[in-house]
C-alpha cells in the first residue's frame, strides 16, 4: 500500500525551488516562533524540499533588515542586531533576572546536561527553587533525561526559546565555549578526598529524592 | 619617612575599611565559595596562579573578625572555615607519608579550579546577557498571521443507527405503560380532610393505622397510598398545632393524641 | 531656533538609500500596526526619505512571497495571497450523530413528510430546535410542503445526501417493523419490572419520566 501511495504521490511533481522558497518565505513571515523543516514541508505542496528553499531564503536575506536565522532545529526570520535602534518602541520590558539566575542559566548552557547538584557544586551553593523556577518559566531550561549515576537524577538542558532569545544556532554556538573546554574549566572534576560545600553528592540516595520530588511536585 | 608612616596608616585604614565592607556584606555573598572568589581577587593576580595559602589565611582572618564582631555567620562558612584551616595545616606541615589522603596540593589545586570555573562561569553569564537579544536587539515579526485552524466537524451515522433508533421509538410505542391507576392512590387531601373530622375525639394516644379509611387496609398498594397520606395529613395537622405524634422507637407504631 | 536645529541636522548626511530600505524594511516587519510614512521617518535618521525607500522595498518584494501593501495611508508587509492556502490547517472531526438527532432522522425517514408535532407525538418528547437544524444542517433533511390542516404546519422529508448517505435508493427501501423484528432488532423491550401493574405504578408521573430516560439511555 505504502509503495503504490508514494507512487501516486509521485506523480504530482514538486513545485518549482523558486516557488518553494517563496511558500518558506510566506510562511516564515506569518508567525513570529521558529518553524522546523518537518513542519515547513507538512504544510508545502508533496514532494517539496524545504531545506534547499530555505538554504535559497536565507542567502537572499543576507544583508537585509530582516535575516533568516537558525534556531536549534527550526527557522526564524528576525529583524537585523544592528536595526534595534529603530525599534524602541517594540521593546518588550525585560525581566530582570537575579544573579543567581543568571549563573544558574549559564552553567546549564555551558555544562548541559547537567543536574542541580553539579549547579551547586560548581556556584558553590544551593540552588533555590524560584531560581529554577523562573528560569523554567521562561522556557529557558527545560527538563533533561535523567543521568545514569546512581540515584538517576534528572538533568537542566537549555531550550529553543533560549537559543532564540539570544540569536543562537545551537548551544554550540556560546561565546566561548571552545575555549573554556580547552582549559579544562567545562570538566566536572571530583574533588580530591572530601571538600566541604552543599554539595549533596555525597549520598546519592538524598540526592536522588531531591531530584525527583523537584521533578514531580507542582 | 612620616609620609610612609602616613602611606601605611591609610593603606591599613583602607584594608580595614574593606575588610569591615566585607563583613558588613556578608549576607551579599552567595556562600563561601563566592566569598573566596572576592577574597582571591585582592590577590591580583591571576586565578591560575593564586595562593591558596594566602586565601586561607585570608578567609579564616575574616571569620576571626566576624566572630569578633559577633556576626553570626552561616554554617557553610564555618564549615568552610575549618576545612581550610586543615588544608593550611597540610601546606605547611611536611607531608605525613603514612597519610594516604590526598596532599595538600591537590586540595589546593581543586580548589583553585573550583575558583576558576566559578569565575569562568561568570563571565559566561556576563557575556550571554550582553549577546544581541530578542525583543531588544533583533526582533521577531510584529504581526503574525496566525495559522488558521479550521476544524470541520462532520457527523456520521449508519443505517443500523437509524434503525435501532426507529425501533426503540416504535418498541415504546407497543408497550406504553401509561395506564393511571387512579384508584390506588389516596391524596393527602383527602386524608387531611378525613382526619380533621377525627382529631376532635382522639383524646388519648392511638395508633396512626386506625385512621385508615375503609376498605384501604387490605390491598397493600391501597394500604400503602393511604398510610403514607394518614401519616402526611397528621404531620400538617402537628404543625398548626392539633395534634401530638409519637413513635416509641424505630419501626413502633406511630401514635396520635389530640393536643388540648 | 527651529531653523538653526535644522541646520545643525541637516549636517549630518542621511543614511545610503539602501540602508533606508534596510530600516523600513525591519521597522515594517517588527512592527504589529501597518506604519505611515511619518511614522517611519520619524524613526528613521533625520533626512530620510521613507517615500523613496518604500518604493525600493516595495520593487524587491514584486513576485515574492511576501508583498508590501499600502494600507489607508500605511505600509504592512503581508503574505502574498495567493499563499495564504499555506496559512490554512483544516482538521477534520467526525462525531457520532446525538441519540435525539438519530431518532428524529428516524421518524422523518418512516413518516415522511412529517410535521414537528408529530414526531413530538411519536418521540414522546419535545423535539429541540437544535436537533432539527443540525439535520437541516447536513442536508439530510429539508422542509417539505405544507400540511393541509389547520395551521398549515410545515413537513420535513429526507434528501437524496440522506439517501446517499445511508446507501438507500428510496426512503421505501427503508426496512419496515416486521422486518426489523425479524433482523433481532426489536428485542429491545423493557424490563418487565417497568410493565404497568400493581406494583410499578406508584407513581404514574415518575413512571412517565424515568420510564423515558431509560428508553433513550444504553
Amino acid at each position: 500500500m505504502q509503495d503504490i501511495d508514494e507512487e501516486e504521490q509521485s506523480l504530482f511533481e514538486a513545485p518549482p525551488l523558486a516557488e518553494q522558497e517563496r511558500m518558506v518565505e510566506a510562511v516564515l513571515f506569518a508567525t513570529s516562533e521558529p518553524v522546523t523543516l518537518r513542519e515547513l514541508e507538512s504544510r508545502m505542496p508533496h514532494g517539496s524540499d524545504a531545506g534547499e528553499a530555505i538554504a535559497l531564503l536565507r542567502r537572499r536575506y543576507e544583508g537585509r533588515g530582516v535575516q533568516l536565522m537558525k534556531v536549534g532545529d527550526a527557522y526564524a526570520l528576525r529583524t537585523a542586531p544592528d536595526l534595534g535602534f529603530l525599534m524602541r518602541k517594540e521593546t518588550v520590558e525585560q525581566r530582570k533576572l537575579s544573579r543567581a539566575a543568571i549563573e544558574t542559566l549559564a552553567i546549564v548552557a555551558y555544562h548541559q546536561p547537567v543536574t542541580r547538584a553539579e549547579i551547586e557544586e560548581i556556584r558553590g551553593v544551593s540552588v533555590s527553587r524560584g531560581t529554577v523556577d523562573q528560569l523554567l518559566e521562561l522556557e529557558w531550561i527545560r527538563f533533561g533525561r535523567r543521568k545514569m549515576t546512581p540515584g538517576r537524577p534528572v538533568t537542566f538542558v537549555v531550550t529553543q526559546e533560549f537559543l532564540d532569545h539570544f540569536g543562537l544556532e545551537s548551544a554550540r554556538d556560546l561565546p566561548g565555549l571552545k575555549e573554556l573546554r580547552s582549559a579544562g574549566l567545562l570538566e566536572n572534576r571530583p574533588p580530591p578526598g572530601h571538600l566541604p560545600g552543599p554539595d549533596g553528592a555525597d549520598d546519592p540516595e538524598e540526592e536522588a529524592s531531591t531530584g525527583q520530588s523537584e521533578l514531580f511536585e507542582d | 619617612m612620616a609620609d610612609t608612616i602616613f602611606e601605611q596608616d591609610r593603606t591599613a585604614v583602607a584594608e580595614r575599611l574593606a575588610a569591615e565592607a566585607l563583613i558588613v556584606d556578608v549576607d551579599g555573598f552567595e556562600g563561601p565559595l563566592d566569598l573566596l572568589l572576592t577574597l582571591g581577587r585582592t590577590q591580583k593576580v591571576d586565578l591560575r596562579k593564586i595562593s591558596v595559602l594566602q586565601l586561607a589565611r585570608q578567609y579564616l582572618a575574616f571569620v576571626e573578625k566576624a566572630k569578633a564582631l559577633r556576626l553570626e555567620l552561616a554554617a557553610d562558612y564555618l564549615v568552610m572555615a575549618a576545612w581550610l584551616a586543615f588544608l593550611k595545616s597540610r601546606l605547611l606541615l611536611p607531608p605525613d607519608p603514612a597519610d594516604e589522603g590526598p596532599s595538600g596540593e591537590e586540595l589546593a589545586a581543586h580548589l583553585a579550579f573550583q575558583l576558576e570555573r566559578l569565575q569562568a562561569m561568570r563571565d559566561a553569564a556576563a557575556r550571554l546577557m550582553a549577546r544581541d537579544r530578542l525583543g531588544r536587539d533583533f526582533f521577531a515579526r510584529g504581526q503574525t498571521q496566525d495559522m488558521q485552524r479550521t476544524r470541520r466537524v462532520t457527523y456520521t451515522a449508519t443505517l443500523l443507527d437509524l434503525m435501532q433508533g426507529y425501533a426503540r421509538i416504535r418498541t415504546r410505542d407497543e408497550f406504553r405503560p401509561f395506564v393511571m391507576d387512579r384508584d390506588a392512590v389516596y391524596t393527602m387531601e383527602q386524608a387531611l380532610e378525613r382526619m380533621r373530622g377525627l382529631i376532635g375525639f382522639a383524646g388519648g394516644w392511638s395508633d396512626l393505622t386506625s385512621y385508615l379509611p375503609d376498605g384501604w387496609g387490605a390491598d397493600p398498594v391501597r394500604r400503602r397510598s393511604a398510610t403514607a397520606s394518614t401519616f402526611a395529613a397528621s404531620l400538617e395537622l402537628v404543625k398548626e398545632g392539633h395534634l401530638d405524634i409519637r413513635q416509641a422507637e424505630a419501626f413502633a407504631p406511630i401514635e396520635l393524641r389530640r393536643k388540648d
